[in-house]
């Protein structure tokens, strides 16, 4: 039934589980805050560092990524038409903000939630597949909602996307801190998923879905709320890149779009949750850098950076440099 | 080892994060005390010949007439050209534009072709307060609903393009249109533009169709077989299609040879260069608008051979214009002793001004739309063709006053 | 013929072989016994080299080490397997000819001893009945002049008529001398072809005789 | 009508070739090469590196030489995650996609490049009821050719013979005698230079551009979904029927939405009904 | 009609491609039996299995639990229903460990599984039940040990205690025994003979032993079609299944 997916989940839950802490030594368990000091003084820093709009497309990308990671590292499944949602969300982050100027919290949630809602028919449908399958059906549907945002310019723009969306915080740098606790709301939801008897079930369904099944977990079910969540969080990002654009254009429903979170997800390493922010920071830094110096073929590099770590780092860079096999 | 090669990799990404620093901006009279353009366009993709990295030249030109106008009394001796590829993206557009006035210290975006490219540039212009003269972007928004005080538009719009065109053709006898446009916001209008100017002029849209965008087959065969069939048969096939959809949908053109049905065509948006990839007999007998060329005059001609010597090829209108721009807002910044926004900006709006590129050329202040005369242009066949690049006759001038449209009610600046 | 030394195996992390061994002679069947789950499957699957596997195996003096499944095809094993081995996509005159080395039984043979196979020639191969997928399986491997034959539970689900015409055959096969690794349940059908007995549990293989009360009391019979 | 389901068959030769290379592929090596369209593309250009006038010579050459590229890629990259799960394969043509793509980006830059129609078939030919474009018909002819070709070689050949035999149960032939590595390497070049090859009928007739063959490569996996991708015969006839539909939709309907989102609507109906495809096989848990 | 049926299966048939691997089956269950299928390799006896649990559709037929028709519902809403399997080939789920497997059948019989706002701490108060299971199934010291990790006998007692932990009024289990050693059958026969107080049990078994030892019932399989019934000495002695189960030379059983 599912020849594939439980592989590519084996492969990295070497990475990490769900589960109870591993009786680790007080150590270990203090090296774990540690880091997570270490990752939020970084986030608070960012935007000294960097451009605050890179720092916030950082952000967003972020969230996008810990959203397919979500899916692919601890249901199995790959999609590879999340565009859809984090695309949804940043046309109706960027409409409500417009017509009904919500402060851009809310409207990012009703974006975050009208991607809820459209992953009701698309993962329905989708999750009746697995594997190399469910990355193709996801892939379709995503261009289908491109060709419609493409066609239905009254409401999106069109190709002309939709201009001005309004908001208060006009300077990126303080935009910045004002989505950070999005995002790290957004985080914090993943994570707590993850380590929920819903994520617990999760692992369940991608180890052994019969097994599942059989213990009475309607796993389709499942794998539609898992597939719901997830585009909630996609939404989450896209809605925010609405706002951190003020601007939503139909690239943000492409299947490139798609690709390049795919993209972060396996350089940070699949199922392994923070390593989605880690590839955001990179490949967003990195692409910022190929264009602030003029190199356009932009594809080319990541395109060959994902060639090799698909070959040779599969675990991805937190795979490979936190966990132990 | 692979674990090693990686750290160094991680490392180098965290190191390169260091470079970005925050944002700096400053004003004064002569800000940075030097005068930078960012001519951001499409350096790689579908317009990368009609401006491309040959619009840097263009500038380039214009700052060298500049220098050699006013030697030592010029007030900006110190002048830079930063470029961007924005790829016809708008969220790149939106990241370099910001880039170019923040990192890069622009006082002046040029050029940005693609209509959701150059919108959302005039929306960072106006964020930023800084100037943006828009070339090669056809959608008439940036003078209507989403006009701005920074942001100037420069050479054509869709308005020109159907006008002349439709217009033109319809008066020459072709009375029934048979219209197929790409099914977005740019095709649709186009499309109603098209329409309008063809009813006014005495024909009649027989039918149209919305071909999809992007169109994944690069296939129009299904129109260009109904073309011929439809009841009354049109006289012309009018193509709203651009780029490589609009080189895809001639080529088949020919292939249904609709020509030798009796169907003309008659192209809503084309530019010499789609003419050289396409080669003149492609297009031979087709009439299109376009907003200067290179063998008009020897006033163009002349510069057309300065700019040859220096690119190798022709001039097209977009980089006439983006010459045009450069040129004018230096001349601008010499006569305000600044390169301050709202000073060029007040100086230039209600100008009339004439240069190689402007003819009859006025800035309107009220919604900063740049008028000037229009060509309509017929493509030559090869065998007529006695130079490279000179593929067109100019069948006639449209006059500033006619050739864009009344300021719009929608734009407030 | 065949011989089988020190052989371990595992799936996953269970052990399934422990340093098996025997030996198969020349125009021998000799029948390997054991539960259900006992790894005969797996012990006929790493001889054919589609299970890894340490320990030796050698045909007729060859090291089989190292070889892949389609050179130890090659030089004469046969493998029968416990499926039956039909194709979906191939009818069976293309199952008897998708085999390379056609050296053992002609097809006038074949067809003559497998009237069944002859009429439904032109059929696909899941569409015939248990047993002539049976017979098939059998036939492709005498086709291919394999010199032994693992059988895995040839008899499975046939029916009785069914299960004396395979005896027939694995009878015809030893007298042409070809050694036959017999994997099977059925002990009666095993008494009347097999020249040996080997018994198979906990990872280990042991000779034995069907007059061994260990044996049937470990079958449950 | 009937020459818009003419038409739409011509459409449809080429979703039918590159769907037809890519489950050929599939179900060999149980990768879905997501380069596939990128070959697409790369066959155009390659056409068009050859110049116009090597139209013939470019229908061989190039095809064969991507067949070749193929193989290379199956040695080096490929087959190095064989062992893994299909979606490791997935992603790595992906990023071959991005790659391929931006390196044709850099030498031809995204402008349409154009191809002009092969000499001798630029006329048209009259089907009494009406007259088509010559080449259009060469389109639809060569496909055809290439698929009865296929299907001739996989049903009545022993290649096909091998081919399906090791597609079905690879481990059963390897263990009749069949050396199944030795046909993986080749099959992989062949179903890429059907790609190719349907990337050189291409140029004369659609726009030459790097994005040519992503675009293609969702609906032909939207394609494959319907049709079902382990069967050869559903693919090639899903694909030929989505050309027949996308046309008679675009000349009937007046709304340009449907026919864009047809092929995707009938993916989620087949979804719906026959989640393995209309001629996949049920996948039984025995 | 003195007992109850808890499980009824009437006319059950499925085809696999024109193979058919159950061959219009009836099968009657008293509630609070054991209640054995047998049959030599081949016979059905898994595909029954799996049509009992609703892992496959039956191409005919229908199944009755308890009285009601639970034809064509998903494995998931059979086993809602009361129904619990353990798996021929094992069957869990790698990386979780024994107390967690436990854990998450408590929590599947309890509800809850979709409480993603939850900690998964939360499963901890299934703590002590679940050790008790792993207790009574001889895994008390490996509740920290991942699945993955157990040996292929721990494993399979790991099934049992999977399936106990959701407390089903039917118990099918298919083949509990196989690759254990004499000792792990005794102890299995045992625990078997404890957890069947007060349900229905539905075992495929190879070893008579263990079938002589706890059916109430055996029904015998060959090719799909039911060939005896009865008390293990009744089907023991049966003619037809000694020429099935054994093999025979003389084929005049018939």
């Amino acid at each position: 039934m599912t020849e594939s997916s439980a592989l590519v989940a084996q492969e990295m839950a070497e990475a990490e589980r769900p589960g109870p802490e591993p009786r680790g030594s007080a150590l270990r368990r203090n090296a774990r805050w540690l880091l997570l000091a270490a990752a939020v003084v970084f986030a608070l820093w960012l935007p000294f560092g960097l451009y605050p709009a890179v720092a916030v497309e950082i952000l967003c990308w972020a969230l996008f990524a810990v959203a397919i990671d979500l899916l692919l590292g601890y249901v199995g499944l790959m999609s590879f038409g999340h565009a859809a949602f984090w695309g949804t969300s940043a046309y109706a982050t960027g409409l409500v903000a417009i017509h009904w100027g919500l402060p851009f919290p809310l409207a990012v949630l009703c974006g975050a939630l009208t991607a809820t809602v459209l992953a009701v028919p698309i993962g329905y449908l989708a999750v009746k597949r697995t594997g190399i399958y469910f990355a193709m059906v996801t892939l379709a549907f995503a261009q289908m909602i491109y060709v419609v945002a493409n066609k239905w310019s009254s409401l999106t723009g069109g190709e002309n996307g939709l201009q001005s969306v309004p908001r208060a915080i006009t300077d990126n740098f303080y935009f910045y801190y004002a989505a950070l606790p999005i995002v790290f709301g957004g985080l914090f939801l993943a994570w707590r998923i993850v380590h929920s008897p819903f994520g617990r079930v999760l692992v369940a369904i991608r180890d052994n879905p019969s097994r599942a099944r059989a213990l009475g977990y309607a796993v389709h079910r499942y794998k539609l709320m898992a597939f719901m969540l997830s585009a909630f969080l996609a939404g989450l990002g896209g809605g925010l890149f609405a706002m951190g654009h003020r601007f939503v254009s139909l690239e943000t429903l492409h299947w490139t779009t798609s690709g390049k979170a795919v993209i972060i997800v396996v350089l940070g390493g699949i199922g392994t949750l923070w390593g989605g922010p880690l590839g955001a920071a990179a490949i967003v830094r990195l692409e910022d850098w190929l264009s602030f110096s003029g190199f356009e073929q932009i594809g080319l590099v990541t395109g060959g950076i994902f060639v090799l770590t698909v070959l040779l780092f599969r675990r991805g860079v937190w795979g490979t440099l936190f966990k132990r096999r | 080892m692979r674990k090693i090669a990686l750290l160094c990799g991680v490392a180098l990404v965290a190191a390169g994060c260091g470079g970005g620093g925050p944002s700096t901006s400053g004003g004064g009279k002569l800000s940075d005390d030097k005068v930078v353009f960012g001519v951001l366009n499409d350096q790689s993709g579908v317009y990368a010949q009609l401006s491309g990295k040959n619009s840097i030249k263009a500038v380039e030109l214009a700052i060298a007439d500049y220098k050699a106008k006013y030697g030592d009394k010029a007030v900006a001796k110190n002048i830079v050209v930063e470029a961007a590829d924005h790829q016809n993206k708008p969220d790149v557009a939106n990241a370099k534009a910001a880039e170019l006035y923040d990192r890069k210290a622009v006082d002046a975006i040029l050029d940005v072709p693609t209509s959701s490219a150059a919108l959302k540039v005039a929306d960072v212009a106006k964020e930023k307060k800084k100037l943006y003269f828009n070339i090669t972007a056809a959608t008439m928004d940036l003078t209507g609903k989403s006009c701005n005080k920074y942001t100037f538009h420069y050479a054509y719009d869709t308005y020109m393009l159907a006008n002349g065109t439709g217009k033109t053709v319809t008066d020459q006898g072709a009375k029934s249109w048979y219209l197929v446009y790409p099914d977005y916001l740019f095709g649709q209008d186009m499309t109603a533009s098209f329409e309008a100017a063809v009813t006014k002029a005495g024909g009649k849209v027989v039918a149209k169709d919305p071909a999809p965008f992007p169109n994944a087959s690069g296939d129009f065969s299904t129109y260009l077989l109904k073309a011929p069939n439809l009841n009354p048969k049109p006289d012309v096939l009018g193509t709203m299609q651009a780029g490589a959809e609009l080189v895809a949908l001639v080529k088949q053109y020919n292939e249904f040879k609709l020509r030798e049905k009796g169907v003309g065509l008659a192209v809503g948006l084309m530019f010499l260069t789609d003419i050289h990839s396409l080669t003149p007999d492609a297009l031979a007998g087709t009439t299109y608008t376009d907003a200067w060329y290179w063998n008009y005059d020897l006033r163009n001609r002349e510069f057309a051979d300065r700019f040859f010597q220096a690119t190798g090829t022709r001039p097209t209108f977009a980089h006439a214009a983006n010459y045009s721009a450069a040129l004018q807002y230096l001349e601008a910044v010499q006569a305000n002793g600044t390169d301050d926004a709202d000073t060029i900006v007040k100086y230039l709006e209600g100008r009339t001004v004439e240069d190689v590129f402007l003819r009859s050329g006025k800035i309107r202040a009220e919604d900063h739309r740049v008028v000037h005369d229009a060509y309509l242009a017929k493509v030559r066949s090869s065998k007529e063709v006695k130079e490279p690049w000179d593929y067109v006759d100019v069948l006639k001038t449209i006059p500033a006053a006619d050739a864009f449209r009344a300021p719009s009610a929608d734009c407030k600046l | 013929m065949l011989h089988i030394e020190e052989l371990s195996a595992s799936y996953g992390e269970a052990k399934v072989l422990t340093s098996a061994g025997l030996s198969v002679a020349q125009g021998e069947v000799a029948t390997l016994c054991g539960r259900n789950g006992a790894g005969k499957t797996t012990l006929l699957r790493c001889v054919m080299g589609l299970h890894p596997g340490s320990g030796k195996v050698s045909l007729n003096g060859t090291d089989l080490r190292g070889r892949k499944p389609f050179e130890r095809a090659r030089l004469g094993l046969g493998w029968v397997p416990d499926d039956r081995g039909a194709y979906a996509t191939l009818t069976v005159a293309e199952s008897l000819a998708l085999p390379p080395m056609r050296s053992g039984w002609s097809l006038e043979q074949i067809y003559e001893a497998f009237p069944n196979l002859y009429a439904r020639r032109g059929s696909m191969s899941t569409k015939l009945s248990g047993g002539e997928q049976q017979m098939l399986a059998l036939a492709r491997a005498l086709r291919m002049g394999s010199r032994v034959l693992l059988c895995d539970e040839p008899t499975e689900g046939l029916s009785p008529l069914l299960v004396q015409r395979v005896g027939e055959i694995l009878r015809q096969a030893k007298q042409q001398g070809i050694a036959v690794l017999l994997v099977e349940q059925n002990l009666h059908f095993a008494a009347e072809v097999a020249d040996s007995y080997y018994l198979l549990a906990s990872g280990r293989v042991q000779q034995t005789s069907p007059a061994d009360k260990d044996l049937l009391t470990y079958l449950g019979v | 009508m009937l020459q818009h389901v003419f038409n739409g068959l011509v459409g449809g030769s080429f979703l039918a070739l590159v769907a037809l290379g890519l489950a050929v592929i599939f179900g060999m090596l149980r990768v879905v090469n997501f380069a596939h369209g990128a070959i697409y593309m790369l066959g155009a250009f390659g056409a068009l590196a050859l110049t116009g006038e090597a139209f013939w010579a470019a229908l061989v050459v190039v095809p064969v030489g991507l067949g070749l590229l193929g193989m290379v890629l199956e040695r080096t990259v490929v087959n190095r995650l064989a062992r893994l799960d299909p979606l490791y394969n997935f992603l790595l043509t992906f990023g071959l996609t991005l790659v391929l793509q931006d390196l044709v980006k850099w030498r031809y830059g995204v402008q349409s490049s154009p191809y002009p129609t092969p000499a001798g078939l630029g006329g048209s030919v009259d089907f009494g009821l009406f007259d088509f474009p010559a080449y259009r018909v060469f389109v639809l002819v060569v496909a055809a050719i290439v698929c009865f070709g296929v299907w001739f070689l996989l049903s009545r050949t022993r290649l096909g013979l091998i081919v399906r035999a090791c597609t079905e149960r690879p481990e059963l032939s390897a263990a009749l005698g069949v050396n199944v590595g030795r046909w993986v390497t080749p099959v992989f070049g062949f179903g890429v230079a059907l790609a190719g090859l349907a990337g050189v009928l291409a140029a004369p007739m659609r726009a030459v551009h790097p994005l040519m063959g992503a675009d293609l490569i969702i609906v032909v996996f939207a394609v494959v979904v319907i049709g079902g991708l382990g069967s050869i015969f559903g693919s090639v006839a899903a694909a030929f029927a989505i050309g027949v539909l996308q046309a008679l939709s675009e000349a009937y309907l007046d709304s340009a939405l449907v026919s864009q989102i047809l092929v995707y609507v009938v993916m989620a109906a087949v979804l719906l009904w026959r989640p393995s495809g209309l001629f996949g096989r049920e996948e039984s848990p025995a | 009609m003195t007992t109850p049926l808890a499980l009824v299966a009437r006319g059950l048939s499925r085809d696999f491609r024109g193979f058919r691997a159950v061959d219009a089956v009836d099968l009657e269950v008293a509630a609070g039996t054991v209640h054995a299928l047998v049959g030599p390799n081949g016979a059905g006896k898994t595909t029954l299995f799996n049509l009992l649990t609703g892992f496959l559709a039956p191409t005919s037929g229908r199944i009755e639990l308890a009285g009601r028709d639970v034809t064509g519902l998903p494995p998931e809403a059979v086993a809602r229903l009361g129904v619990a399997r353990s798996f021929q080939i094992t069957s869990l789920f790698g990386q979780l460990t024994s107390g967690e497997h436990v854990e998450l059948a408590l929590q599947a019989a309890q509800g809850g599984g979709w409480r993603f706002w939850r900690s998964d701490k939360l499963l901890h108060r299934h703590r002590p039940r679940a050790r008790e299971l792993l207790a009574m199934v001889g895994l008390g010291e490996l509740e920290q040990s991942k699945a993955d990790s157990l040996s292929y006998g721990r494993k399979r007692a790991l099934e049992l205690a999977l399936a106990l932990a959701l407390d089903p009024q039917v118990l099918l289990l298919d083949e509990p025994t196989a690759g254990m050693g004499m000792e792990d059958v005794e102890r299995t026969i045992e625990l078997i003979g404890r957890v069947r107080e007060g349900r229905t049990v539905v075992m495929v078994e190879h070893n008579m032993s263990v079938v002589g030892a706890l059916a109430d019932r055996v029904t015998v399989l060959q090719a799909g079609r039911v060939l005896a019934e009865g008390s293990y000495e009744q089907v023991r002695a049966d003619e037809a299944v000694i020429t099935a189960y054994l093999g025979s030379g003389s084929h005049a059983a018939h």
